[in-house]
């Protein structure tokens, strides 16, 4: 086996640790949005799933999801339970991974199956008990997320083992999150005033903020999954970054058609679309490819959240018009834009001259993440609700999360609010 | 010309502005405000400290209205704030010398 | 002893105060608001949904002035706020039974 | 029925509450507000430009008690806001036509 | 040619990642700033050129700056258009650069072009329409970056082949901007009430919180311009930092100096004062160098501020005083304190008994970027004024961008505010 | 010697530049927690020491902490002053280091001079004068930090050489500030109206902004330690993410027993708690190890906040329940939970079969720590205090810091507030 190399380690290392740095970006994105009352919900349902999820993934989660096959490629074995005997099978998806200490590529996945529920709190904003929510979150990254990533990601999983490509997690994160989103809110339900009453941010510069980090960690989420520091992360840095700006663009043009503004939260929309759609092609395709990638992924999504009105399902921040329309845009046009050249792991895609069968193994992983996570995550959606209820009461609602489920209040600027008398 | 101020609960402001419109007020003015009274504020916690929040948040609502009005938007106002719970709020009248319509000068009633 | 009440537009309150001070009015308070009357809140866009706002940010300036002062302030205070546009707000006098300056305890025309 | 507004110095409302609890005032609301008067507002310095603050943070207090009382009570409020430095801040009192306690409909006195 | 180097890769691809937060950063260092009206305006003009600028980059940007020569060192040949062949030649700044995949290089370099506009929008704010601001971005970066690109950073470049020097972006960026920035606003005009009026910050955080993000991704902007992981980057960040250090303190004494107060402004200010000055100088000076060159940043760049309150031109948030002035400051006194021991690629300047040359080669390059960036802004900004007109109405500056140009509101804290009904 | 390596250099540079990133975060940690009056005053407090440690880092605290020791393992010589002759005797903790380029060290120890003083400022909100803090900060980072730094990080220092480990400073930096803080506090005093007057955090948002990067750059603070890109790193880096997540569940678990609530900020403030307490381990235990450490620093930490109370010390944001008292779980744990398969560099600890000496030793490091920086800080203020004055006015300190001090107000939101003229 190869010896550690300190730029590939250097690499995954920082990487990591950009991975992790999204959560946060992810819970100011989200929390902007919402309302003043219901800021701290939010940001909790987010914070939280870095102290839980990763105690669980030491625990459980990485051997379910890279431990040795158990046959059928559907799930992983025990082997690495509290990541013991990890130097023996580091179960890598390839043998680069084997020039970068076991412990960095555990890191490196622990922040995935981090940040990957925590897509889901978009969907739920406002509503749901911080314990129900605590419940679906620790289930779901094992019964869900783990088996999805094995699939996926783990070179005994049956999609992986089938040759369906995911540089990133177009679908081990991002339709798997967008399906599980989707299913749980038909359990939910509204927000009550919804889609009447206007719920508009509480705070744009907060969303901003958290775009900013998204896009900056996510140059890592992508490049860093190439477990190297070389060409391919070079390619995949740069297509990620296209692709956003791509996006951004065309979500903005179609926006300024449809409604005469261009709006600072359809340019940060737009730029998380194409980070989206480019994340399953990031190190397969080419510039030009991740350009095309972008410009479909800013103005389909746009489109789909008018579906939501349509169908009349509260996705409050729109987790299914973006990551799980945008999973499914990225997992599936990588079977056309596919480029052997940038990466001699894949064949061409069809529209390079290559056959079609990259492109049904697409629609393969596609179906059957959309299947698999929709249903455990409906099955298990109803039964928190069934015993513990997912959804606060009335007036809690009307009075916010932050105070009925945390005690808080996010903001106290004036001089009068904040006077009290400690009990 | 009488002047209604009514103190209610934030989330009842739209119900109010609907009734009030229902009836043909064409104007109000909303104040952000801090309420104290029976109505206990909130506890919250700050590192293993327990506090109560000293004040509520509250809406003052203020509506000028002709001399005869007055006290069915007053009734109007408080059926359409009651929540029946501790904290629903006050309502007074007062009397009002006159009003201008600042953009034509108009004087009294025609002002509102 | 009178109380002035104005809701305005915000960004004309400098204009307002300089107009009081010109006229030897030594002091006003100042409130943020939200107006809701025959001008329209603004339209805003929420991903791709269209919304109004109901309410329109407004400044509430309150003056006390001595009886016979009232009239010609209220004059002023038109003057200095008129856009001509809807939605310059108005203006209404009270009347006060007395006023005490904190500090010093004074009554009446000397409290201000 | 009065109306009493305080206008005082934001620092200085927990101890005017507590007068006015001391004094069985059951309740009573705060608005923040800008105050504009003999005081100055504070300097500021923004890269390297020097500007005053037109205006001061004060809390408005309204509170509203039965004809009687007033007096006393705005002693009582005058005691509690006043540091004897300019800004302390003015109380004014204004008659009443009715108030109404939302949640139960009681009127005048029974509504406090 | 030489291997990919790991850790060299890893350097440039986790700098590209820095030097892309750093404009988030610049918007939020900004949007602190201005009033709570015009927020969303400034925010949107900065992330707007992530989109924009980046598309225009990967079409036609990164060949005109970096393409084979044209000839006389004044502009790149269209070759690698679209990003194509670029294996072949990848026109970097030295054989270093052959260690890292060329893509790195171009995602690097291409966050020098997003940011460089980025800068200009501190001097416009609160008054141009995002329309305008749109067409100026994108022409200026093609018409005005790239060519100024290639003159300095490109081998083939006429600057670069008489030895001016310029680590990281003395002219390119920031003189490049300060002056684009300085013609831009003489077309545009004053805000309405400056400066009788105070129109003072609405969020310090804000802008802090930039000057943080800022502070953290000018390390890689300037010691990411060592395309590599060795002495010369480490030296180079460690200058980075101390300049910044030394440019606060200093800014903050004359600063009390004269106001009598030192200021949070102020020593955000400072810091990016010197972050501005060291940018050229980075890689060649030594530590004590980098500390007088803060130092003196920090004090000039303070009192250059006072010149637009004489002058009377409204370089609203500075652009002049600390981008101008300071890129200035940086790159004549890199003719001072340049140290050969230091960077075998630069002789030793006039205070370490080199000769004249460098000095005077400083000064070409400013007097050349100043002359060409400035001249070409001007006209830009005039064709623009004259055809679809650069400034927003009366009534719309009143009430400012937010809702002008974007139908959107930066804050919303309070339960009345944001009531609503949707169309 | 041997070569600089491109990967480690890496890994270190970046490391220096998130541990820079973590001043601001510390910032805004502390910030969101003070009331809205003394914003501005708590960020210049921190980011001033960006500005004034730096400088005399370079000019002084390097060589002091590792300079030749001047005899007995107590300080080190003046031969690095002005970073001088680094090249010749580079000073590092081992040979690993000697793969980098000296700047690389002394940037990445840089920051920890920088950012452990700025710990202390969350004890002293909102009462104490900013020049005082100035004289306090500078006469610190030299008389203080430099010696401590010089005892356990420097291969010549007597608690380095005695053999009590400290992998990332929990000695050096969170016990060092925590004593400190409490020292500072007793000849401060109370802020006016604590206890029983309430005062909540102004924007639980910015705290929880503070808590995101402070989280993301600890990965560099503690894995950066490791001086290389290596499987210590890569352990010290899992260990770090999971103690903050095991930590931030156990906080939790107890307020909640406790308060009936989950709070933001006791995730939060959990989070932190377990990064604290892993520093000096985090290279040191395997990942179960971790765990423990973490499950028993939220736990504790929160508990100690209580003392404060039951003492009557104004510790103002819980600089001594939290880094106090977590560094010293840490340093005192890693008796019992160091991993000798993990580090060679350790000895195994009791929990692992080894012997008392480590513990012993790690002992006799807090004690020390504690001792000398508890009688010079104290001294230190006292003779501040008697001279220049600590403390601001009854009546500045009623207004606040921000306009006192700094003659600036964090935020202006309203349209009337902001209302000035220009003088
Ligand atoms: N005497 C008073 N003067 C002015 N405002 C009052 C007075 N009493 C109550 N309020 C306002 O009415 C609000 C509701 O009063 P409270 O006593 O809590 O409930 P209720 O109105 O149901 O009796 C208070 O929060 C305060 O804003
Ligand atoms: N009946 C009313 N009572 C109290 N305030 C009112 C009333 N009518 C209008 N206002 C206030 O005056 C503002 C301006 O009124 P509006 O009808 O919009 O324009 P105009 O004053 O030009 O007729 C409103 O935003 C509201 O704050
Ligand atoms: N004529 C007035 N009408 C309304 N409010 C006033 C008037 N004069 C002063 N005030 C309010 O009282 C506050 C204090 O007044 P000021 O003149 O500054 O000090 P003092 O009350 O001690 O004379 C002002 O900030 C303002 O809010």
């Amino acid at each position: 086996m190869p010896d550690i190399d300190s730029g590939n380690t250097a690499w995954v290392l920082i990487s990591a640790a950009l991975v992790l740095f999204m959560v946060p970006g992810l819970a100011f994105f989200y929390a902007g949005m919402v309302r003043s009352k219901n800021v701290l919900g939010m940001l909790m349902q987010n914070f939280f799933s870095l102290g839980l999820v990763s105690v669980l993934w030491v625990l459980l989660g990485f051997t379910l999801a890279f431990g040795k096959d158990l046959g059928g490629g559907l799930l992983g074995a025990l082997d690495f339970i509290g990541l013991s005997k990890l130097a023996e099978v580091p179960g890598f998806t390839d043998d680069l991974a084997l020039t970068i200490p076991p412990m960095a590529f555990v890191a490196f996945q622990m922040m995935f199956a981090v940040i990957t529920p925590a897509l889901i709190t978009g969907a739920i904003a406002d509503r749901m008990k911080f314990g129900a929510w605590v419940v679906f979150l620790g289930v779901w990254s094992i019964v869900v997320y783990a088996p999805v990533a094995h699939w996926v990601f783990s070179p005994g999983g049956w999609l992986f083992q089938r040759g369906a490509l995911d540089f990133a997690g177009g679908t081990v994160v991002h339709i798997n999150a967008g399906i599980a989103a989707l299913a749980l809110i038909l359990v939910l339900g509204r927000r009550k005033g919804w889609p009447a009453e206007a719920m508009p941010p509480h705070s744009l510069p907060l969303t901003l903020l958290g775009t900013g980090i998204l896009w900056f960690g996510w140059f890592d989420f992508n490049a860093g999954s190439a477990l190297g520091a070389n060409g391919i992360a070079g390619q995949a840095l740069l297509n990620t970054h296209v692709a956003a700006a791509m996006a951004m663009c065309s979500w903005l043009v179609v926006e300024r058609m449809k409604d005469g503004k261009a709006t600072t939260l359809g340019g940060a929309s737009g730029a998380v679309a194409g980070l989206v759609a480019i994340t399953p092609c990031a190190g397969f395709v080419n510039t030009i490819g991740a350009l095309a990638i972008g410009a479909v992924a800013g103005a389909v999504c746009f489109l789909a959240i008018l579906l939501k009105y349509k169908l009349r399902y509260d996705d409050s921040l729109d987790v299914v018009a973006v990551h799980l329309v945008g999973g499914i845009i990225g997992s599936i046009l990588l079977g056309l834009f596919a480029d052997h050249s940038i990466n001699g792991a894949t064949g061409d895609g069809i529209l390079l001259g290559g056959n079609a069968e990259l492109l049904v193994n697409q629609f393969i992983a596609v179906g059957a993440t959309l299947a698999f996570s929709g249903i455990l995550s409906f099955v298990l959606a109803k039964a928190i609700d069934l015993t513990m209820g997912l959804r606060v009461t009335e007036d809690d609602e009307a009075q916010g999360l932050d105070t009925t489920q945390h005690a808080e209040t996010a903001y106290s600027f004036g001089d009068v609010r904040s006077l009290g008398r400690v009990a | 010309m009488k002047l209604i101020t009514a103190i209610v609960k934030p989330f009842k402001i739209d119900e109010v502005r609907d009734a009030l419109k229902g009836m043909g007020v064409e104007g109000m003015t909303i104040t952000e405000v801090q309420g104290f009274g029976r109505q206990r504020g909130q506890t919250e916690v700050y590192r293993g400290a327990e506090y109560t929040v000293n004040f509520v948040p509250k809406a003052r609502v203020e509506v000028l209205v002709a001399d005869g009005e007055a006290e069915r938007i007053v009734d109007a106002i408080v059926e359409a704030a009651r929540t029946g719970k501790i904290g629903d709020g006050k309502i007074w009248v007062t009397d009002v010398d006159g009003v201008v319509r600042i953009r034509t000068g108009e004087k009294g009633a025609d002002a509102l």
